[in-house]
This record gives C-alpha cells, structure tokens and sequence, in this order.
C-alpha cells in the first residue's frame, strides 16, 4: 500500500526508485563492455531504502555497506560522482580512493562506507552516541544485511544501544529469501539459528518488528516511527525489512536476468514473460509502487514513461560525466591517509 | 605421477581434495565453501566428502576461527578459508592469542595442527578493506607459520606441508596469482615449509620477493639481462620461518640486495630482510639495501591508481639500478 | 565407625569442594606473601559449579575454562600440586611455567585449556564438540564463562555456531553477577542471560548455581542431551564470588560479595547433609584437605625454577 | 610528578579544554594500585565518561562513529593484547576511513592501551602490537616515555583528526619526570635526544627508555658515550635525528620491546641500512622480546625482554664491533 503522502511526495519518491534502478542497470551493462571490478547492486530493495532513507533531514548520519548505491541515491548523490567514484575517476565523491565499496558522500549524509560485513555497526552505534553526549536531536541510521547479524559486532553493539538508550536505528534489508545458499525450509537464513531475526534485538529490550520491505506504507510507518523515538530519546529500533532477492543478484557478479526493467509491465499483464513471471508480477518493488501510485490515482502511465524517460537521461548523462572525468593523478595515491595538524 | 599444467587455483583445488582424501581428520571450514568460495577454489568438494567435512559457516570469522582452533586441538585437521585477508583482522585474538600460543602455553601438551588460507592482494579494484597484505603482522607473532607460493608448483606444495604440518599455518593466496598457469603434479609430495627458492640465478644483485612480485621481479630481472644485467633472483616461499641460509649465501655472492613486496615498506616483512641481513652479512654489502614496496598509504580503490600502488616491473628495475650506481 | 558417616559420593564431593576453596584460599595467602606473581583470579564461593557440572562428566569429556579456571581444572582432576607448582611459575607446573594461572592445561585429565581472553574459551569448546561429532565419538565440551562474556561478539557468534551445527556442547555462564569489576547492570540490560540462548533456540536453565545437587541435575540432563544428539545447552549458574576481580585489587571490595553463609555452597552442602544425618566428619574433611593442600603448596614452591633451556622450546613442533 | 599522575593530568587536560573529549574506558592506569586516581577524575566528570561492557569490537567501533558525528573519544583498550579483539575496527576502519573517503570524513580518536612485560602477564596478556599497527597506514602511534613528553603528545593526539594511538606501559607509572607548568602541545614526529652522547646511539621507546637511560648511565661509567634518542611518536617518524645521531656516533642499537621478526627494531635498522649505510661502523644491533610468546614464570619472563643487563652487553658488542 501507498504510504500517507501527497502525490508530489510519492511520485518524488518514484523518481528515486526509478534513478537507483536506471543506475544499476546501466552499471550491469557496463561491466559487460569493461572490466570494472566487483561490484554489489540493490535491485529489488529500492522500496525499502529509498522511502526509509528520504525521511532523514540534515545532519543524520547514515553507515552503510558494500550494497550501497540505493542507498546513497535514497538521500540525493547524484549518478555523476557515483559513477565516477565506481569508475575510479577524480571527480568521484571520494576522488576515486573508495570504489563502489567504499562509496560515501559526507554532504549526503554517508560519512564512511564500510564492506566489511557488520563493519558498519559499530561506529553506527557510535555516531549516536555522539550524538546523545552532544544533546543533538540527530539520528544515526545502521544499514545492514541480515548477514551482518551473524558477526558479533552486531551483539557487542545492540548491547551498548540498548544500555545507552542511543538514537540509532537498525535497518536490517533481509534480502536472503530465495537467495543462493538457502536451503528448503530454511528462513531466515541457512546460516542463522535464530528463526526470527527481531529476537536478536528484543533480546536486549530494542524495539523491534520485521515488515515486509516491498510494501511502501509499512516502511514508511515504521521508519518514521523510529526516527521520532529516536530523536525523543527513546532509544534505538530495529527493523527487519524482508525482501526477494533479486534473480539477477543470486550469482556472485551481478546480471541482468530480468532483463532491463519494463515499467509497461506494470499495467500490462500480458507482455510479463513466463521465465521470471513471480518477480515481474509480485517480487519487483518498483512495479508493484507503479502499479499502486497508479490505482491510487497519483499518477498515470504517461507520466510514468516520462519520469523514466527523464531519469534514464539523468543517468546516461552521468556515466558519460564520469567516463569523460580523468583519473587522479597517481601521487594523489598519497594523499588523505592523515588530516593535516593545525598549526 | 604425471605433471600437469594446470591454474595455481585448480593447484589448491587439487590438494585440498587430495589431502581429504588420505586424511580423514581433513576438514575444510568457510564461508560458502561448499558453493566454491568466491573463487571456486573448493569447487566440488562439498559433492564428493560431504556436509560433515566441507562446512559452510556464518559471517563469523573469530568464532569460526577459534572453532578451527579447537577442533584442532581435540585432532581435527581443519582448513580455514578466510574470504579476504583483511578479515583475518575480526579473528585476530583466536589467531594471535590461541592458535599461536598454545603450544608453548601449555609447553608442547597441546598441538594446533590447522591451515587458514588467506586470499588477498591488491588488484581488481577492490578497496582499502580487500586487498591490503598482512605477511608482516603474521611473522611478528611467535608460533605462526607462514607461506606464500607465487607458483602454481608451490601453490600446490606448500598447502600440502601447510596442511600437513602440526602447527597453525598461514597460507596466503594472491587473487592476482589464480588464474596463472604452471606445471604440477596431483597428489605430489609437500614442499618443505621455510625453504626459499633461487628462481633465477645471477651474480650481480640480489633480489628477494615473495607472493606475485615474484612475477613481477622476475620479468624486471629479464630486462635487466638486457642492459646486461644479472639478477639473481630468490622466491621467498617462506615468511615465517625465513630461509636466512639460502638469502645470506645470494647476498655474499652479489653484494647487493633489493628485497620487493606489496605490502606498505614501513614495518613490512623488508623491514625485517634488510635488517636481518645488515646483522648477519653486515661487512658484505657493497652499496646501501632497496626496499620495493607499497607507499604509506591504504589500497585506493581506482584501478587507476591501483597500478600505481603495487611496486611494478619499473620499480623493481629502479631499485636494481640504485644499488648499482651506488657505489 | 561413624554411624552417620557421609554417603561415599557425598564425602567426595564435599572433599573436592574443600579442595578447590583451600586452594584457592592458598593461593591468596602465597600471593599476597609474593611467592605467585601474574594476574590471580580466584573463584571462592564458585564451587558448587565446577563440582555439579565436571561431576557429570565423563574422563574423555572436554573443558574449556577462562581466567578463573582453578575450580575447574579441580573439579576435572587436575593435581593440585602440579597447579601450585604452575602458579608460582615452577618447571614442575602442568606448563612448565610457561602458562600460568591463566593458561593452565591438564589435557590428560580432560581438561584441555584456559584462557585469559574473556569468551576466547567459548570457540575451543564448539571445536572440540565439532571434533567429536565429525570423527563419531561421544565426548562432550564444556565451556565454562563468566557473566562479562555474555556481551561479546564472540558469544553471540558461538550460539549460533553452535545451535546451526546442533554440537555436543554445553555452555556454562557462571554469573556472579560482576563482569570483571563492575556490577553485571552496568554491562548489559538483559537480567536473565539464558534469554540469549533462547533466541538461537538452545535449551536453557537459569538455576542457583550455589546448589550443588541442583547443579549436578542441571548439569546431568544437558550433558545427556549433548551426548544423546541434542545438541547444545546452556546453563545459567547464579553464584557469587567472596573475592575481588583478581588478588591485590587495591579496591579490594569492588567486585565482590561479602561472605555469607546462606550463599556459600559448602556451608549449604554441608547444612543439607545434616539434614539427614548429625555428622561431624565434614570439619575432618576440611582439616584433612586443609593439611594436604598446605602440603602441596610447600613441595611446590620448594620445586626448581624452568631450565631456562626451555625458554624456546615448544613454539612450533618443528621449523 | 609520578608518570602515573601525568596520565591523569593529561586526561583531565583534555577533558577541561575540550568539551567534545569524552573518555571511554576505565584502565588507563591498568590495574595498578594509581587507578584510584582514575576513579577520581571520573567522579569528577560523570557526564563525560562511558564505562563499557567488556566488548571491545563494538566499543572501539563506537568510538570511531562518536568521533565522526562530533566527538573526540579517547577510547580505553586497557591490555594491549584486548586490542586484537578490535582489529578490525582500528585497523580495517578507523585507519581507513579517512582515506576511503577521499578526505571527506575524518575520525579524530584517541585509542590508548597498556603494553609489554608487565610481570606475570604471561602470552595473553603481554603483548607490543605497536609494530603491526605501524604497518597499517593511517594510524599515528605515540610512545611517551616521560611525564612531560606524555602530557604535550596528548594534547597533540587529541587535537589531532586522525585516530591516534597512545601506547603506554605500566611500569612507566612509577617514574617520576620534571613537569613544568605550562606544557604546550609537542607536534609529532619530533624525536628527543634523552641523553647526548659520541660512540653509540640507542634508539629505544616508551619504557624501553628508561632502561636505555639507566644502562648509558652504566655504560658511562666505563667511558662509552651513549646518545639515547627517544622518537616520541612512530607515526609519524623523525627519521632524521635517527640518521644524524647515527652520522655522529656511527653505532646503532635498537632496544625494542615489541617482538625481533618485523618488529619496530626491524623498521629502524632498515632505514639506516637503505639511508646510511656508510655512516656505520659496525653492524646494527637489535635487542627487541624475543620470538616466543612471553612466559609466565619470572626468571624466564626477565629472560626473554630487554633488561639493563642485555643492553649494556649489547652496546658494548656494538661498540667492540663484535
């Protein structure tokens, strides 16, 4: 269902989707064409990340990890510097030292990246931390995958959160249903015990809840409702958002098994192909928002087109941006491994 | 036994599978083992020896890798594989606290026969939290080993010894390196663990390398050869133990020395070579020792400026030159 | 004849419980007059756990125990002696001197190790189960723990482990309520630790860890779970620990509970067997115990120092 | 003033003139009988102290977030050895945050920790892991041996934005040094010449100093000039004292108590074999822990550091050109 927002507001948010979507195909196709290196794409979790992450105001930090791209976009980075950054150029948001790993945008809210499973957890739970000692109203958001709960930075940080009643919120994107590795009958994942994932906060008196990570209204809820706890001082939450692995992201270099997206898919039944059928009609998140902002009345296919007429452009021009951008100079290899001392 | 040429990942696939095989106490532990691995390194082998002996684990590296640890200690031989070496730093109490010392802990009662395999190195953009080379850190903890093949021969040798040994064994593996080809032979025997290798012989320069920048000393010795040049060149093989026998001999014979890795050269495994040597041949040196290594820097995750990160054939040609204009 | 004497396994237990707390009590005397040196760490008023759980094993059973391991190493069979000798650093110690309190070892008694990293023991404990099941034995490991643990990574990581691969282990916190010095409040919000276990969906039991018959039953069914295929358990044993953190904390009330005869799980022991019989062999017990580990202290120190020969022997079995 | 009162004034320091600076972490003086003075400070301060679970993953990491949203942590590791425990933190994150960004963010922490023999530590608890963290770019390490140097390295590191290692050792506490009442910050990678000498240099920090200092008294005594040059910091390093000393003296002995194999010694004696080789008139000599985990028994303990006694007879071999 539609989050309660106006049709300007959602069709915004549409656009985000459709840039975060864009961006990655194009980034698929790339690779095909160049050597670009190993790279993660959050195809199939853009519901989740980008109404969540579009609450956010100013002066929030979010920490997230090597499956980072939506996210950034969720909060405004433009596909220019993104791609620039992926491709190694100067112009890169971090002048070509983090790589698509490592992306980060400080002015967007993203200080460090961190693709070392669970690696983002701890200094998450730090930021809020400042935050608490520095009487700010912010919040810090911890984006992970459900794999980062099977790492014990996860535990030793739910603990300090929860101790320090701390203004972090855990968005936990579980995208391991149907994903390679599990095994039948297996949730939440062949590699986690504990059969709901919530039970790891709720353990430590977090408030917890899982939804489901495709409908936008239960995001959107939910999320708003922790980030109010947490600038009210009311400690940290924890949210599980369930998603479907994208087909195209169950094997280790990303795909385009789906082929590109059809946005006409989601008002014509009859062009879905057989292969992927589920993913197209039920799974793909962006289809199912078109298809509820349009029985909703917000918007109508044509501008659906344009918009992703629009966006698509956005998105070309920025990968032509970046492969037009030079690469740093090779003593810039040097630089930044230490701030400068005053004085 | 029949020589093969195989790719130095198809080596370490080969043993694993053949150390399984005569040893039923071998088990092989990681992330998505039974899938391959991200490199396919363990490819197959979850089919043939099953669940029991070929373990997916969780994203849990310390506990997983005090698992190892115990069950070595109760006459497993595990192997671990360990995605990025860069992880290695989440399980660095279970490797530097545990493994490493119980033997001399419990002075000798207790053994740790395991063999974790670290993949790394720099190379395909991966970033400052993939690719950085922790050989140093290894050899400055007592009661580790520590071997790198840069040849598919060696790949396939030194895992056999690593996993054969009785103590914890480094084993580091170069992505770089995996797709290289090299004779082999399946099911050979081990090759001694702390034995370095003189690859090229030569008269005029020493040259040390170890992991990939054997390759890339290599080729620099080629041109080398051109200006007339004579490199003799040793694969270090070992970290830990280091063959001071075999590199002393070469530096008494050439007067000079250049040593290469990839690691950053402050307080990297050069450190230790130079020094070493400036103690034990002090009174042969012609000219002044060259350290080749990374600058002090993170790995930047530009592949632009990624080749200029590693030491390339170049530097390694420079660094031969400056020992002998020297003098 | 006593008429009322003591059943046999009665008297053994109560015997091993003097035991373990005159040795501890030794070690504090030796420690603060400077004949041990290192970091001590003593687990008075802790007995009742060793004995119930090590009781209902078997000899080929493993433990894994932490920086408070004497109790432990006891209660599985470990020759006090050869321990006094370890603490002061003796070549006659089970290590030679070359581990200490902390790492004690006594690996033919089954008791494989201890550690000096808070939770390092944890890992150990799953491997050695992970041994056993792979290679078709019947042993169990034992990992025994305090409270702190519980907020490791390292904890978390091994409940998992331990209840995906369902392995013959049993985990036993011993919470005495003070994670290091502070109180167990100031480290976490979770009251009943066994919540953890639930999470992973390990069996678990929150008992007074002072009694040893219900820590004997607690310890009996978890360790025939672990043996009969069942997979993991944990044991949460509520005790208390009558010294500081560690011997010479000048803060020495920090971190401990004054000594109280309703907690104390000898004089319970002993009150529970008066129950049935008015016997005074209990005090013989102590003074017995009381002279033998005074016996074991003086041979210990009086024994050489290590042949400094050894000092790098046993690094690595071989280069 | 007593090394142990400096460490307190320097944490009371940086918590006066700062108000970002929170403390996290109690055992800045270890377990030492001067950690009453800590629990002084603290009571003093309540609201700008966190005391920890024992989880140093996710509290070293909490730091390193704390000091991106505005903080400026010094973060408590207690036993150097409690470290490896947050590895991957310091060394995967905090080193490589500030890089991986390109500049954008920086992470200005303090990380302290209590190395080295300690008595009775044994292999766990004993540990100098100052020479693995120098291999990992993007860390500055300071190594105070005195209390003046340590309260000016302090205010440095604190004022610093990179995350900033503070290595100390307990047996430093019960030194006692000159402490002037106006200390200004001292800019890294300044090393001091702690005593001036001709015929050899001793290269040595932290505690390590000390006994340098007390075995060139010795050594003085039978006429060898010893110059004892203290680098304060590590990262960054004042290669440059090291190499004039070395020009004057034309003998080197490094004292470490780090571990020989890549130890900070291997590092030291690299350097001046690559840049001055021919300023040497003997071999370089180093003296570091050796390669076996530290025991716990005390004579062999004694054994394996660097003691006075070893560093007189190894200054002297340098010295003879033995």
């Amino acid at each position: 269902m539609l989050p309660d927002l106006g049709a300007e507001v959602l069709v915004a948010l549409l656009e985000r989707m459709l840039v975060a979507r864009r961006f990655e195909e194009q980034l698929i196709d790339l690779a095909q064409e160049r050597d670009i290196g190993h790279f993660h794409v959050y195809v199939g979790q853009e519901t989740t990340g980008i109404p969540a992450l579009a609450l956010l105001e100013g002066g929030d930090l979010s920490f997230t990890n090597h499956r980072n791209h939506g996210h950034l976009i969720a909060r405004g980075a433009e596909p220019g510097p993104m791609y620039a950054e992926i491709l190694g150029r100067v112009t890169g948001y971090c002048r070509g030292k983090g790589g698509t790993l490592h992306l980060a945008s400080a002015k967007h809210g993203f200080p460090t990246t961190s693709s070392a499973t669970g690696g983002c957890i701890p200094p998450a739970v730090g930021a809020a931390l400042g935050f608490q000692r520095l009487g700010s109203d912010r919040v810090s958001v911890c984006l992970m995958g459900d794999g980062a709960l099977e790492e014990g930075a996860w535990h030793e940080s739910a603990n300090i959160a929860a101790m320090e009643q701390l203004p972090v919120v855990f968005l936990c994107e579980n995208n391991s249903l149907e994903a390679l590795g599990q095994r039948a009958g297996e949730y939440p994942s062949s590699t986690m015990a504990a059969s709901d994932l919530t039970d790891l906060a709720s353990v430590f008196g977090i408030e917890s809840v899982a939804i489901d990570g495709l409908d936008t209204r239960s995001v959107h809820q939910t999320m708003t409702k922790a980030v109010q706890r947490a600038r009210a001082g009311d400690g940290p939450t924890f949210i599980e958002a369930r998603t479907v692995r994208w087909p195209g992201n169950r094997p280790i270099w990303p795909e385009l098994a789906t082929g590109k997206t059809n946005l006409s898919m989601a008002w014509d039944n009859s062009i879905i192909p057989e292969e992927h059928k589920k993913w197209h009609q039920e799974q793909d998140g962006v289809l199912r928002f078109v298809r509820e902002l349009m029985s909703g009345g917000q918007i109508s296919k044509e501008v659906v087109l344009e918009l992703d007429r629009e966006t698509s452009a956005r998105v070309r021009e920025g990968l032509v941006f970046a492969l037009d951008s030079p690469y740093p100079s090779p003593e810039e290899a040097l630089e930044h491994v230490f701030a400068p001392h005053q004085g | 036994m029949v020589t093969e040429t195989v790719r130095y990942i198809d080596a370490i696939s080969s043993v694993l599978r053949h150390e399984l095989d005569r040893d039923p106490d071998v088990l092989i532990l990681g992330e998505d083992v039974s899938y391959g691995g991200p490199f396919g390194a363990t490819a197959g082998l979850s089919e043939s020896f099953g669940p029991r002996r070929v373990i997916d684990t969780p994203i849990s590296e310390g506990a997983v890798m005090g698992l190892a640890v115990g069950a070595a200690l109760s006459g497993c031989r595990p192997v671990v594989e360990v995605m990025f070496a860069d992880f290695v730093t989440l399980a660095m109490d279970q490797l530097v606290n545990h493994a490493a010392k119980f033997r001399y802990m419990t002075d000798g009662k207790l053994s740790v026969p395991m063999t974790i395999r670290v993949q790394g190195g720099v190379g395909g953009g991966y970033g400052a939290q993939h690719s950085q080379s922790l050989e140093s850190w290894f050899l400055h903890v007592p009661g580790l080993k520590v071997v790198a093949p840069s040849s598919v021969a060696d790949a396939g040798g030194l895992l056999a010894a690593a996993i054969r040994d009785d103590d914890p064994v480094i084993y580091l593996e170069h992505r770089g390196l995996y797709w290289s080809k090299g004779s082999f032979v399946p099911g050979g025997s081990p090759t001694r663990i702390g034995a370095a290798a003189v690859v090229r012989p030569g008269s005029d320069v020493t040259v040390v390398a170890v992991s990939r920048m054997v390759n890339i000393a290599l080729t620099a010795s080629e041109k080398l050869a051109t200006e007339g040049i004579d490199v003799e060149l040793v694969d270090l093989r070992s970290v830990a133990p280091i063959d001071w026998e075999t590199i002393e001999d070469s530096v008494r014979r050439t007067r000079r020395l250049v040593v290469v890795h990839e690691a950053a050269v402050t307080g990297g495994l050069g450190a230790e070579l130079v020094a070493g040597l400036s103690a034990r041949a002090f009174e042969v040196f012609a000219t002044s020792a060259v350290r080749v290594g990374a600058p002090f820097a993170p790995v930047p995750a530009s592949p632009f400026l990624e080749q200029f990160y590693a030491p390339s054939v170049d530097d390694v040609v420079v660094a031969v030159h400056k020992t002998l204009d020297d003098r | 004849m006593v008429v009322a004497a003591l059943a046999q396994s009665d008297a053994e237990d109560l015997e091993l419980m003097w035991r373990i707390r005159a040795f501890e009590e030794k070690a504090s005397e030796l420690f603060a007059r400077g004949k041990i040196s290192g970091l001590l760490h003593l687990a008075i008023g802790q007995e009742a756990t060793a004995v119930g759980v090590c009781g209902a094993l078997n000899p080929l059973d493993t433990v894994f125990s932490g920086h408070r391991p004497h109790a432990h190493a006891i209660a599985k069979g470990a020759e006090i002696g050869k321990l006094f000798a370890e603490l002061a650093g003796r070549g006659t110690g089970y290590c030679g001197g070359k581990g200490g309190s902390m790492h004690l070892a006594v690996p033919e008694v089954g008791f494989v190790t201890a550690t000096g990293v808070v939770a390092g023991n944890i890992p150990l404990a799953l491997g050695a189960a992970l041994s056993s099941s792979i290679r078709g034995k019947q042993e169990v490991s034992v990992a025994f723990f305090g409270d702190g643990a519980v907020q490791t990574g390292l904890f978390h990581e091994c409940l998992n482990l331990a209840s995906l691969w369902k392995l013959p282990v049993v985990l036993i916190c011993e919470n005495n309520g003070f994670a290091e010095f502070s109180p167990l409040s100031a480290h976490t919000v979770v009251r009943r630790l066994a919540d953890h276990a639930d999470t992973y969906g390990i069996p678990s039991e929150t008992i007074d860890g002072n009694d040893l018959a219900l820590v004997r039953a607690a310890a009996v069914t978890a360790v025939d779970r672990a043996r009969g295929g069942g997979g993991p358990s944990f044991l949460e044993c509520l005790t208390h620990r009558f010294r500081g953190h560690y011997e010479g904390d000048p803060t020495l009330k920090r971190g401990s509970h004054a000594r109280d005869e309703e907690k104390d799980p000898i004089s319970r022991f002993v009150r529970s067997l008066q129950g049935h019989a008015g016997s005074t062999e209990p005090e013989e017990i102590e003074a017995r115990i009381r002279v033998e580990v005074d016996e074991a202290a003086d041979e210990a120190l009086t024994a050489p120092w290590p042949d400094r020969e050894n000092l790098a022997t046993n690094v690595v079995a071989s280069w | 003033m007593l090394y142990a009162e400096a460490v307190v004034e320097a944490l009371r320091r940086s918590i006066e003139d700062d108000e970002r600076v929170h403390l996290m972490g109690q055992y800045f003086l270890g377990l030492t009988p001067h950690r009453t003075m800590v629990g002084d400070l603290y009571q003093q301060h309540p609201d700008r102290v966190y005391f920890p679970p024992i989880a140093e993953l996710g509290y070293v990491g909490a730091g390193i977030g704390a000091a991106i949203a505005g903080l400026r942590p010094i973060v408590d590791c207690a036993t150097a050895s409690f470290t490896f425990q947050a590895f991957a933190q310091i060394l995967n994150e905090a080193a490589n945050i500030h890089y991986m960004s390109g500049g954008q963010t920086s992470v200005p922490m303090v990380i302290h920790y209590n190395h080295g023999v300690r008595g009775g530590g044994a292999a766990q608890h004993s540990h100098s892991p100052q020479a693995m963290m120098w291999n990992t770019p993007g860390l500055e390490i300071i190594t105070p041996s005195h209390p003046a140097d340590l309260i000016g390295l302090v205010q440095t590191a604190v004022a610093s934005n990179n995350p900033t290692i503070w290595v100390d050792h307990v047996r430093l506490f019960d030194t006692e040094g000159e402490v002037p009442d106006d200390i200004d910050p001292i800019p890294f990678g300044q090393a001091s010449i702690r005593r001036e000498g001709s015929d050899l240099t001793v290269f040595a920090s932290s505690w390590m100093v000390c006994r340098s200092l007390e075995a060139a008294e010795l050594l003085a005594a039978e006429g060898i000039s010893v110059e004892v040059v203290d680098p304060r910091t590590l990262v960054p390093l004042d290669e440059e004292a090291i190499l004039q000393s070395v020009a004057k003296t034309g003998h080197l002995l490094v004292v470490d108590e780090c571990h020989l194999r890549c130890g900070v010694s291997s590092e030291i004696t690299a350097i001046v074999a690559e840049h001055a080789h021919g300023d040497l008139r003997a071999p370089v000599r180093r003296l570091a822990t050796l390669d076996v985990p530290v025991p716990f028994s005390a004579p062999m303990e004694e054994f394996v550091e660097p003691t006075v006694d070893k560093i007189v007879e190894a200054a002297r071999s340098v010295v003879e050109g033995r």
